[in-house]
């Protein structure tokens, strides 16, 4: 059998993975220039997986569904304010501005809405019974599930045509790369926000009382912290980050909201944060970035299908030199 | 315990007369049943399973575990300096210095927990190296930890066995399918794991989760559990905080039984009654560097040791 | 009226009663000291006293004010602050965000930085330390944070569980010294520890625990010279 | 009584939980008792195809004996993952890589459509190469990753299990969305000479799986009772002490992991055979996810606590048939409900550690091995034998 | 004859593809058989099963054969008082690896005879065994990967062209009224995708300049509009289903393609229109059925069942249930009388004269082309004559 087995393989062995080393030289810029700006979706996105990790040492599975709900707030105020689906229509600059600012608002509520109810009604109830971390995790298994459920008997398994405010347009341009209008707009207000939640959360008293949550519940009870309150300000920050995130996404994604469009991203995101170093926030901007950019490369070498699998082996690859990400956890550890 | 108290009565925690005899307390239901006589059998049997191939009198006194000039760096800061002291077979070595002078580093670089920046730990005359660290906790270091460290949902008995499991060799496939020498290790880790419960005085809660056993008991487990590994050396990091006086007397009588069944140890603590009290040598360390190393009453009468540690000597230093 | 009032307060771990109708007073400016074997249920009543724990049977009030179901952080509002036993220090901030912690609840900047002066005054160790992340520190320096930030929250009542424990003796001396001190500036303290001969020669009055009932309590000095405490808790057989 | 320390334990106050009666109760019974228990229920479970009846049966919904094999399967590979999860507590999201591996290797040796071109291995040799090829990838995934702690190996163990369902959908041997057709069955036949393991038979693959529960039952039961098994749950309690207290803890973690990856193997190579088809579509997150869940609403850790968890989320939405979405929207409820009244899981874990641990406690404290959320002691102390 | 002599613009997406007349659609034949009969069918207590997509992948395909053969046997009951058969629905989500599981509960339900389905070729591919084990006969009135009929399955029966018939079709109309000289066939990874790929590769020869994949289920296609558009392709063909057809095209148009794109039957539904936006305007789609209109009686009755009109296999699937249907009228109670029934089965349906081979297959099968016009799918040319 072994023989049988090595003689397929090596007659097969060729056409299992195509390399193209030639697409990833010519594609390079415009791979790095679009994977930053993708990244920087994840790092909003992973922004709250850290923050809700940090705090209740929980993976919220449900955040993607946070997402999604976010890009439907979008997706539905585009509607609202009169866009059709299809090929662009002009605005002005102005109205196009406002309309933007409006929708981000909508989808920043939407998902912070979505994401206290998350808390209230799954995980509140959990904390009172002192019950066991996997158990948070399948209720949060339980929540994405019923969300991305409902979502599916809302508006039915097929994507909503694709909305474009503004159609991509070359701002600068060399060689063969270019940088369009919309990338500079998602990967200029990602960072400005990242900067944002950064400085909130180290710089202010409310931030430390956070991180004080994150370390030591009890002792920062003890030191007059409401750990209540500041687990709904987490839920609520990281909502409304993924919030914004999902604008951005349907903006630059040229494919309609859909139920389950987060479920990915999801994941992708909250590799973003372990990539970084869990519970650090500045990790997460650091490894959504990375990730955007090597699955373009990746994408450009192994073809479309690889993508994937680049950033799952990125992952394992980064983990295995450094075992707690890049920024290493910001949680710091008990000594022994 | 009785529901009503008629009497404001204080348990009085019983200090053995002798120290060499097992307490008093802590005995397991099976022993509670024994006549006086088959108790002192039992209890000689337990001391028999408490330190098991043990020549007790066999190279007292030759160099056991040897720190040669070692330094340990955290970025910027010398946590140890050039650090270099013996500990000898069969005696007590106490470890004193003030608050972050490098005691707890220390017992991490001998168990491998960090590595040294340079300098060697020798264990009988061999270098520990870069072994992985259960490898030195089988060549014969074991030890507690100032935070204690507990297998909290396993009971008191199980956090034993598993130390006495670092001595044993069935493998995943011996225990997949019962071999002989899973029976006998596992009736022979049992009994000496009860044994050791017994020793140090907390059989009677041998079924109790150790995340429910009150403080001083958990201390006690964690002796327990680090004994069980069969070491040369045990390592005891401030056995004697959160106690009180009465219950330091007892802690004291156990450290001197453990040495007395053969074992060496190594006390780090704060309390001079207790470091005066046990042990047969100390040695000071200040800011990460030794400065005093002799009996105690050396050290106690050493000026540097005096101005570094022990300020205006303490009422309960005897 | 006394400061801090707990009345018949019983206290269960899931099926395990931890305390059973406990009942003590904290005056306004006194020290009180709790003593007890291990297990006793001194640090059962700290928590309870700081909302950690809910009681299932009995009463605290705090300044005239009933406070049993009050939360945590609010009892820090109304100045009741705790220095919990193992230490409680924030592993991954650093000692300075760790003691400003102490002043969650305070707003007065001036008073702040005074008080970061005084902290670092008593233990010259921290300053040195200031920018170490708690979580590396050793155990005593832990202790000595952990103490700190209690102090930095100028509370009324200030809670001390075991607060000499895994520091050397020239800071043992310290810290009864300092207990005394700030006592003396106004601030009420319940105090655990095992020291108990130190402690209950800096306290007004003394509370004996046993077995998670409260089994004597009279002045301090009373206490040190009762001979079973003596035997039971000060070593002196 | 003796002196010192300890609490009043006030028996009146709260009702011991049902799980815990139960346990108690069990664990006091005699070996003997045990086993005449037993005897009976096993005997009873081997039976169940039989029992088609008004509250039992799925139909008309669902074929009954394939939702009984189909729980049984899943039940298989809640025990396997139990080992890893429950046991080891390493939080493995991409065990459905495992359960994949397994189906794949069937599918491979057996299907026609088969880059192996026809061939025709015995379902008896397939089932040994699949639980040695998912042994092999356990340990060359466990390798690089199981140095990494907690949350960092979940995120891992997910990329992985995505990893392989991404091969399946890449590589062009395996065949991504078109699959293999054909997959092999165990052999044997009827009277009459057709095949007794058929797609649309049940009995004999519920039979045969229950069969492999029970082995495995009893051989994880001698792991749990071993030194293996108390290094697992040091492990899971702390790494660091497990380490410093002598365990190899990266070996035993390897042994968690590959007995875990065999357990799913051969769970796949069974989905595989029933199902007769292979592609790429039954190995996803979700599925990975629902693994997990039924180990954890079981009870992880508690080896009878994931069959039942396993039966719960097979057999439930096989008993109540309702549209696919609002199938979904019903579980992810319903999951939130049962851990919000249940967060211990449907039986809390408490394993025996101890080979002769029932012997050993009765001797030596007086008490049948505590099971209880605290002392054994209490609870015998009331009898009063001290 | 082809005509390619005229060249005017059409009004669809492409700016430079030639326009095309549009062929009548074929009448109703007069000798058709109807589920009605003659009213005189005898049967007991019997069903035949409809299995396929009913609310999974690509419902809308699995719908409107159900509508057909729901259709079917609302008639028949209705004209044959002592034989009322019952339709039993199963639901294979469309997808291969769900199907074996119904397929296993519809054999081990006893009471059906005959199956219609199942809809798709790739699930068809992983059940036709256990079929054939089971001795349960199957007509599929749309799957259409020419392999099906090779694996030996004696109750496997195709009722309408298969893609090898499809493909030369497809390639024909590329290259010769359309005039396309590169062409980008893209790919799902269905048995049906890749396989019609395949031939329609081999067919276009060296046309067929670039070859891409999609992944069922995929939405998001920048990687492959890409490529598509550095290649610069003059038509680009589709093989697969509408899920994933829609959004494709969509962002192929977004990305600024102006050349022809053609799809096959997996395409061709309202709601590949629907979805696709305005980007659907002007697509050409293939398929190896009729245009319906010519069955006037059939798109009121089918209108009236299922408030809608008529499309992809529906009047396929209305024959395949006839033939069926007038089995158990004859009074066939077992599995093997029917598979023998269907086997040697001839006679005139709504689309075709039916006559098995060995294999399974039809010899005589239109395929047609059609193209989006305004928001509709409407007929364009029968393609049978200029292929064979
Ligand atoms: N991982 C680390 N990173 C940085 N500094 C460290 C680390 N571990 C220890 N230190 C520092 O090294 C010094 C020695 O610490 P160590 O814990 O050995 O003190 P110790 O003698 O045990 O003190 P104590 O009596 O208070 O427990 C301390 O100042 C501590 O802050
Ligand atoms: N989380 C817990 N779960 C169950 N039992 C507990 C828990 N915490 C404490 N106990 C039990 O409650 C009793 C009182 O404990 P407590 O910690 O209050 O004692 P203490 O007087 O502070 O002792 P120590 O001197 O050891 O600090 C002990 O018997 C202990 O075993
Ligand atoms: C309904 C049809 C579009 C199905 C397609 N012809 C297939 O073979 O799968
Ligand atoms: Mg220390
Ligand atoms: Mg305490």
């Amino acid at each position: 059998m072994t023989y049988h087995l090595a003689l397929t393989l090596a007659q097969t062995e060729s056409h299992w993975i195509d390399f193209n080393v030639g697409l990833l030289r010519d594609e390079f810029w415009s791979n790095t220039i679009d994977g930053l700006a993708y990244g920087s979706i994840y790092a909003l996105v992973a922004i709250g997986y850290t923050l809700v990790y940090g705090v209740l040492r929980l993976i919220n599975f449900a955040h993607s569904e946070v997402f999604v709900v976010g890009a439907f707030g979008a997706y539905f105020t585009f509607v609202g304010l009169g866009y059709q689906p299809g090929p662009t229509s002009d605005s002005g600059i102005v109205p196009l501005i406002v309309n933007l600012l409006l929708a981000g608002i909508v989808a920043m509520v939407a998902s912070g809405v979505i994401a206290l109810i998350l808390e209230r009604v799954a995980y509140r109830p959990l904390r009172k019974r002192n019950a066991p971390r996997l158990v948070f995790l399948i209720t949060a298994i339980g929540a994405s599930f019923a969300i991305q459920q409902a979502l599916l008997i809302w508006r039915g398994g097929n994507p909503e045509p694709a909305i474009r405010l503004l159609r991509p347009q070359a701002v600068f341009e060399f060689g063969t790369t270019r940088i369009t209008n919309i990338q500079i707009i998602v990967f200029v207000a990602s960072l400005l926000l990242l900067v944002v939640a950064d400085a909130f959360v180290g710089r202010t008293r409310l931030g430390r009382g956070i991180r004080a949550v994150a370390q030591d519940p009890d002792t920062a009870a003890l030191m007059g912290v409401n750990k209540e309150r500041v687990i709904m300000l987490t839920f609520v920050l990281g909502g409304a980050l993924a919030g914004a995130a999902a604008l951005f996404y349907v903006m630059q994604i040229p494919q309609g909201v859909l139920y389950n469009g987060g479920f990915l991203l999801g994941i992708k995101a909250f590799t973003a944060a372990v990539l970084g170093g869990i519970g650090n926030l500045r990790g997460a901007l650091l490894g959504g970035l990375l990730l955007g950019v090597v699955e373009n490369y990746g994408q450009s070498l192994f073809g479309g299908e690889w993508r994937d699998v680049v950033a799952f082996v990125l992952l394992i690859v980064i983990l295995m030199v450094r075992p707690t990400g890049i920024l290493g956890e910001s949680l710091g550890k008990a000594r022994v | 315990m009785s529901d009503t108290r008629p009497e404001p009565e204080v348990d009085t925690p019983a200090v053995p007369p002798d120290p060499a005899a097992p307490p008093a307390e802590g005995l397991s239901a099976e022993v509670l049943q024994m006549s006086e006589e088959e108790r002192a059998a039992h209890f000689a049997d337990v001391a028999e399973a408490v330190a098991p191939d043990r020549e007790i009198a066999v190279g007292v006194g030759e160099t056991l575990l040897e720190l040669r000039d070692v330094t340990l760096r955290f970025g910027g800061l010398t946590a140890l300096d050039s650090v270099s002291f013996e500990l000898r077979r069969g005696e007590i070595l106490g470890l004193i210095g003030p608050n972050g002078a490098g005691k707890t580093t220390c017992f991490n670089v001998m168990t491998g927990v960090y590595r040294p920046t340079s300098g060697q730990v020798r264990l009988e005359d061999r270098p520990l190296g870069r072994l992985k660290r259960h490898r030195i906790t089988r060549y014969g270091i074991a030890r507690t930890f100032q935070n204690i460290r507990l297998f909290d949902e396993m009971t008191a008995l199980e956090n034993v066995v598993v130390g006495a499991d670092a001595r044993h060799r069935t493998s995943v496939v011996g225990a997949l399918c019962r071999l002989p020498r899973h029976w006998r290790e596992e009736r022979e880790g049992v009994e000496r794991a009860m044994a050791l419960l017994e020793f140090v005085g907390i059989a009677d809660r041998a079924a109790d989760r150790a995340k429910n056993l009150p403080y001083g008991y958990q201390r006690r487990l964690e002796i327990a559990r680090a004994l069980a590994t069969e070491p040369k050396i045990l390592c005891l990091d401030e056995p004697a905080a959160g106690f009180n006086p009465a219950e330091k007397d007892d802690l004291m009588s156990l450290i001197r039984r453990i040495r007395d069944d053969g074992y060496t140890v190594l006390l780090i603590e704060h309390d001079m009654r207790v470091v005066m009290g046990v042990t047969d040598r100390i040695v000071v360390l200040e800011f990460g560097k030794k400065i005093a190393d002799g009996t105690p009453a050396e050290v106690r009468d050493n000026p540097a040791v005096v101005a570094a540690y022990l300020g205006v000597p303490d009422d309960g230093a005897a | 009226m006394a400061l801090l009032e707990i009345a018949g307060m019983s206290v269960h771990y899931g099926r395990i009663e931890a305390l059973r109708d406990v009942s003590l007073t904290v005056e306004e400016g006194e020290i009180v000291t709790l003593i007890g074997a291990n297990g006793a249920g001194k640090t059962t009543t700290m928590r309870a006293v700081s909302g950690l724990i809910p009681l299932s049977r009995g009463s605290i009030s705090f300044n005239g004010e009933d406070i049993t179901r009050l939360r945590a952080d609010l009892r820090v509002r109304r100045g009741i602050c705790q220095s919990p036993e193992g230490r409680g220090v924030f592993p991954g901030m650093t000692v300075r965000e760790n003691l400003d912690m102490g002043c969650y609840a305070r707003k007065d900047r001036k008073g702040i930085d005074a008080d970061f002066e005084r902290v670092f005054e008593l233990f010259p160790r921290l300053k040195e330390r200031i920018s170490q992340q708690g979580g590396t520190l050793s155990g005593g320096e832990q202790q000595m944070v952990a103490i700190g930030r209690a102090l930095m929250a100028r509370p009324r009542l200030l809670l001390l569980d075991e607060p000499s424990m895994g520091l050397a003796p020239q800071f043992i001396q310290q810290i009864f010294a300092i207990i005394t001190e700030i006592n003396q500036q106004g601030t009420t303290v319940l105090l655990v520890e095992q020291n108990a001969q130190q402690a209950l020669s800096r306290a007004h009055r003394g509370y004996v625990l046993e077995t998670g009932s409260v089994t004597r309590s009279s002045a301090a000095n009373e206490l040190l010279a009762d001979p079973a405490v003596k035997e039971a808790y000060l070593g002196i057989a | 009584m003796s002196a010192g320390v300890g609490t009043q334990r006030d028996p009146g106050t709260a009702r011991q939980p049902f799980g815990q009666r139960v346990r108690d109760w069990w664990n006091s019974r005699s070996r003997a008792e045990q086993w005449m228990i037993t005897i009976p229920v096993v005997v009873l479970v081997y039976l169940l195809p039989m029992l088609n009846v008004f509250p039992l049966s799925t139909e008309p919904w669902t074929d009954y004996e394939l939702a009984l094999f189909n729980a049984a399967r899943l039940g298989l590979i809640a025990l396997g993952l139990n080992v890893v999860l429950g046991q080891a507590g390493l939080l493995d999201l991409g065990y459905v890589g495992f359960f994949a591996i397994g189906a794949y290797v069937a599918a491979i040796m057996t299907s026609r459509d088969s880059f192996l071109h026809n061939p025709h291995y015995s379902w008896l040799v397939v089932v040994p190469v699949a639980m040695a090829v998912t042994m092999i990838s356990g340990v060359l995934i466990g390798t690089p990753t199981l140095r990494l702690r907690g949350d960092y190996l979940a995120i891992v163990t997910l990329g992985f299990g995505e990893m392989v369902r991404l091969l399946a959908d890449n590589l062009d041997p395996l065949r991504g969305n078109r699959g293999f057709q054909d997959v092999g069955r165990p052999p044997g036949t009827h009277a009459d000479g057709s095949p007794l393991f058929t797609q649309t038979d049940g009995k004999p693959w519920y039979w045969l799986t229950v069969t492999f529960i029970i082995v495995i039952l009893l051989l994880i039961g001698n792991l749990e009772r071993s030194r293996v098994g108390r290094a697992w749950v040091a492990i899971r309690e702390d790494e660091d002490v497990a380490e410093l207290m002598g365990i190899p803890t990266f070996r035993f973690k390897i042994w968690a992991f590959v007995m875990g990856a065999a357990i799913g193997g051969l769970s796949g190579v069974l989905y595989a055979g029933q199902v007769g088809f292979v592609n790429n579509q039954r190995f996803d997150v979700v599925t990975s996810i629902l693994f997990v869940a039924a180990v954890v609403l079981g009870g992880s850790g508690n080896k009878v606590g994931v069959l039942l968890g396993a039966l719960v989320i097979s057999y439930l939405p096989d008993r109540f048939q309702l549209a696919p979405q609002y199938r979904f929207l019903a579980f992810g409820l319903a999951l939130i409900v049962l851990m919000i009244f249940r967060p211990q899981g449907l039986l809390g874990a408490r394993q025996r550690l101890l080979a002769r641990g029932r012997d050993a406690y009765k001797r030596l404290v007086g008490a049948p091995e505590p099971v209880s959320a605290d002392s054994a002691l209490t609870e015998q102390g009331k009898g009063g034998d001290r | 004859t082809d005509k390619t002599g005229e060249n005017k613009q059409s009004g669809g997406g492409q700016a430079n593809a030639p326009a095309i007349k549009a062929d009548p659609a074929p009448p109703l034949p007069t000798d058709a058989a109807l589920p009605a009969g003659d009213g005189k069918g005898k049967c007991g207590k019997v069903s035949i099963a409809y299995i396929g997509t009913i609310a999974g992948a690509s419902a809308a395909l699995g719908l409107n054969i159900l509508n057909g053969v729901k259709l079917a046997v609302k008639e028949h009951n209705a004209a044959n008082p002592g034989c009322q058969v019952t339709l039993k629905q199963f639901d294979s989500e469309g997808s291969p690896d769900k199907a074996p599981g119904v397929v296993t509960q519809a054999i081990n339900d006893k009471s059906i005879l005959g199956v219609v389905g199942l809809a798709f070729s790739g699930e068809s591919k992983a059940v036709g065994k256990a079929f054939n084990d089971a001795g349960l006969v199957t007509v599929t009135p749309s799957a259409t990967n020419p392999n099906l009929a090779k694996n030996g399955w004696k109750t496997f029966f195709r009722g309408l062209g298969n893609d090898a018939v499809q493909a030369p079709a497809v390639a024909a109309f590329i290259g010769d009224q359309l005039k396309a000289k590169k062409v980008c066939v893209v790919r799902d990874d269905s048995e049906y995708g890749i396989g019609l790929a395949d031939l329609v590769t081999q067919s276009l020869g060296s046309k067929a300049s670039c070859q891409q994949k999609v992944k069922t289920g995929q939405k998001e296609f920048s990687a492959v509009v890409g490529a598509i558009s550095s290649q610069k392709p003059d038509a680009v063909f589709y093989s697969g289903y509408y899920p994933e057809a829609a959004p494709l095209v969509q962002q192929l148009r977004d990305d600024g393609f102006e050349g022809s794109i053609v799809a096959p039957d997996g395409v061709r539904d309202d709601e590949f229109v629907k979805n696709a936006g305005g980007s659907a305007e002007g697509v050409y789609l293939s398929c190896p059925c009729l245009p319906s209109a010519g069955f006037t009686k059939f798109t009121k009755d089918y209108k009236a069942l299922a408030n809608r009109e008529p499309s992809t296999y529906s009047p396929e699937g209305y024959d395949a249930t006839t033939i069926l249907l007038k089995g158990l009228d004859k009074g066939l109670k077992t599995r093997p009388a029917m598979l023998n029934y269907v086997k040697n089965y001839q006679g005139q349906g709504l689309t075709k004269q039916f006559k098995w081979n060995a294999d399974g297959e039809l010899t005589q099968t239109p395929v047609w082309m059609y193209e989006v016009k305004d928001g509709k799918i409407v007929q364009l040319k029968d393609m049978s004559k200029a292929t064979s």
